[in-house]
């Protein structure tokens, strides 16, 4: 059983840390803002959620809760967040 | 393992401070400042200080981010004019061997310390059980050093009246900033409907634990603030008028419950802002709600700036 | 296995930082907007990765303040871009 | 090397770069940004000397912490007092430089 655990939170971490890599391979490769903001956005938030997954089985059940509602609260503000950010990038772009 | 932590963090947060310095306009500046604040949040982690890591992360990650991301962008219009003003060569090499002089002296200190290092961890374990609190951070803003903790109320609520007193006097008692309009359907909208039930718990949460672990009065007031200033944003309700004596009382409320229960201990405890034991939890906890009501509400004041337009009825 | 979760939390932390030298060129504001976006989920990633491997109590918890507020800087910014439709803010200097 | 170590001279750092922006910083605001900068600095300092007095079976002293705590509450306060002076004097004046020599014409504002 503990094997199991360990094994999620190391292939869970693993690849969250491997999703914030491409999200940063994204931002630098990609030609303009909005297409960056994609790459950011999702990339990092899924990574951030596969990095969750692999630590519940080492957080207790309320710690996990904790853990789940973070990841919760940073996929809801980072979605509006963006979304704002990209009306103001769209509107600056189409006044150019 | 996490000295590489800890060495990768310093230099990025050393590099993103030289940003501030350097960088070409005032907003690039300022979230560049924004990315250190936050960083230097988990520093504090790194230094075992998770009180300290939550106020850091509710004032400058919420906090001061909205401020001064609102006042680089309304003083862009000077921008160019200012970076024209560049200071000279010889200037410029003074203060790079005045600030290299400044650093140099204190890393040295900071490597000269002395060993064993003096400490007051001891000595506050050994005095938290008449406090009732679990929390030494609390205790010593409670009831070691409250006298700091008080003043300081007082300083955020002085701040705020010198904020206040910027306004013309036609405007005196009037409602500060524009009243805000945002389409009801948009984003914004929406986090300002989810968010501020979430924010209000984690306040309360914060300010409950603080009594057994990190948190408190103003990790809790700084986050309430915050949400309060996102419904105002939002459009979803006005900023208050300032002449109200609600709003008034509710500012004082922290620093006078304070300062109450500091003269009550005069003849309860013997001394000015002592605890009689048995009650030291309860008197602390109420203290604390007052306190958090009070920085909530005094910290969105002061972010929110001088009266700008009185009501017409 | 905490010393797998702290190394991870460099390596995410290393990513983030190149990112963030990206970001903070610009040209835009918006893209240097988003290296607060950038630290909101890199930074929780790493507190998180902390907490759990050193087991401090707290840290948890500022994740989630953090998780709470990582929104309200890009807020300020697109108010604030609303304010003074103006100038071009999303691909100005 | 420690935590509180590299901390601690990652404080100075900050230190000697907010000293640095302070003088040289032709705008208000840039100097505001440096001040705290600078003010961060100290912050770190105290931090690294409260990690040093880790005792009692606590990861730091609590003293400095919680002059941090509210070191770091009037800060915010006194920079929003400094960024409504600022706002202010923009407002009236269409300029906020701190040089002796004459503003330029006070433009109107749009």
């Amino acid at each position: 059983m503990s094997l199991l655990a360990d094994l999620l939170t190391i292939v869970g971490v693993g690849a969250g840390a491997f999703f914030f890599l491409a999200g940063t391979v994204g931002l630098l490769r990609f030609p303009d803002t909005l297409t960056r903001l994609h790459a950011l956005t999702k990339a990092d938030n899924l990574g951030l959620g596969l990095i969750v997954l692999g630590l519940l089985p080492r957080a207790g059940l309320s710690g996990g809760l904790k853990l789940i509602v973070i990841w919760a609260l940073v996929l809801l503000a980072s979605s509006s967040a963006s979304q704002l950010i990209a009306r103001v990038a769209h509107r600056g772009e189409r006044e150019r | 393992m996490s000295l590489l932590f800890d060495i990768v963090l310093s230099l990025i947060v050393v590099a993103l401070a030289v940003r501030v310095i350097v960088a070409e306009d005032g907003f690039a500046a300022v979230v560049s400042f924004a990315a250190y604040g936050l960083l230097v949040a988990l520093a504090w982690v790194r230094l075992y200080a998770a009180d300290v890591s939550l106020t850091e992360v509710a004032i400058s990650g919420g906090l001061a981010g909205m401020l001064l991301i609102g006042a680089a962008s309304r003083l862009r219009a000077i921008d160019a004019r200012a970076a024209a003003q560049r200071s000279g060569r010889g200037v410029r090499l003074f203060a790079a061997l005045l600030s290299c002089g400044v650093a140099g002296g204190l890393g040295l200190a900071v490597l000269a310390l002395p060993d064993p290092a003096p400490s007051l961890a001891e000595a506050a374990v050994a005095n938290l059980p008449p406090t009732g609190v679990g929390n030494p951070v609390t205790a010593v803003l409670m009831a070691f050093r409250a006298t700091d903790t008080l003043l300081e109320t007082v300083v955020v609520v002085l701040a705020l009246v010198g904020v206040w007193s910027l306004a013309p006097d036609r405007l005196w008692g009037g409602r500060p900033g524009a009243r805000e309009h945002a389409d009801p359907n948009g984003p914004l909208a929406f986090l300002a409907r989810v968010l501020p039930p979430i924010g209000v718990v984690v306040a309360v949460y914060l300010l409950w634990a603080g009594a057994s672990e990190p948190g408190g009065a103003f990790q809790g007031g700084a986050i309430l603030a915050a949400t309060w200033l996102l419904v105002i944003m939002a459009g979803l309700s006005d900023a208050p008028a300032t002449h109200g004596h609600g709003l008034r009382w509710l500012l004082v409320a922290g620093p006078l419950l304070f300062l109450a229960v500091g003269f009550a201990g005069i003849w309860l405890a013997d001394a000015f802002l002592a605890y009689p034991t048995d009650w030291a939890k309860a008197l602390i906890v109420a203290v604390e709600v007052a306190k958090l009501l009070s920085v909530a509400a005094a910290l969105g004041l002061l972010l929110l700036g001088p009266p700008r337009r009185i009501d017409t009825p | 296995m905490n010393g797998f979760l702290l190394f991870a939390g460099s390596l995410v932390l290393a990513f983030v930082a190149l990112g963030l030298r990206r970001v903070l060129r610009g040209p835009g504001d918006a893209d240097r907007m988003m290296a607060v976006l950038l630290l909101g989920s890199g930074g929780i990633a790493a507190l998180l990765l902390q907490g759990v491997a050193t087991g401090m109590p707290g840290v948890i918890d500022v994740a989630l303040s953090l998780a709470l507020l990582a929104a309200f800087a890009s807020i300020a910014f697109a108010k604030a871009a609303e304010r003074a439709p103006d100038e071009a803010p999303g691909e100005t200097s | 090397m420690t935590a509180a170590e590299i901390f601690g001279l990652c404080g100075a750092a900050l230190v000697g770069v907010g000293v640095y922006g302070l003088v040289i910083a032709p705008e208000p605001l840039r100097k505001l940004l440096a001040f705290n900068l600078l003010g961060g600095g100290i912050f770190l300092l105290f931090g690294a000397v409260a990690r040093r007095g880790a005792g009692a079976g606590l990861g730091g002293d609590p003293v400095p912490q919680a002059l941090v705590i509210t070191g770091l509450v009037v800060a915010v306060a006194a920079t929003a007092l400094a960024v409504a002076l600022l706002l202010r004097l923009f407002e009236a004046s269409g300029d906020v430089s701190l040089r002796n020599d004459p503003p330029p014409a006070p433009e109107p504002e749009s």
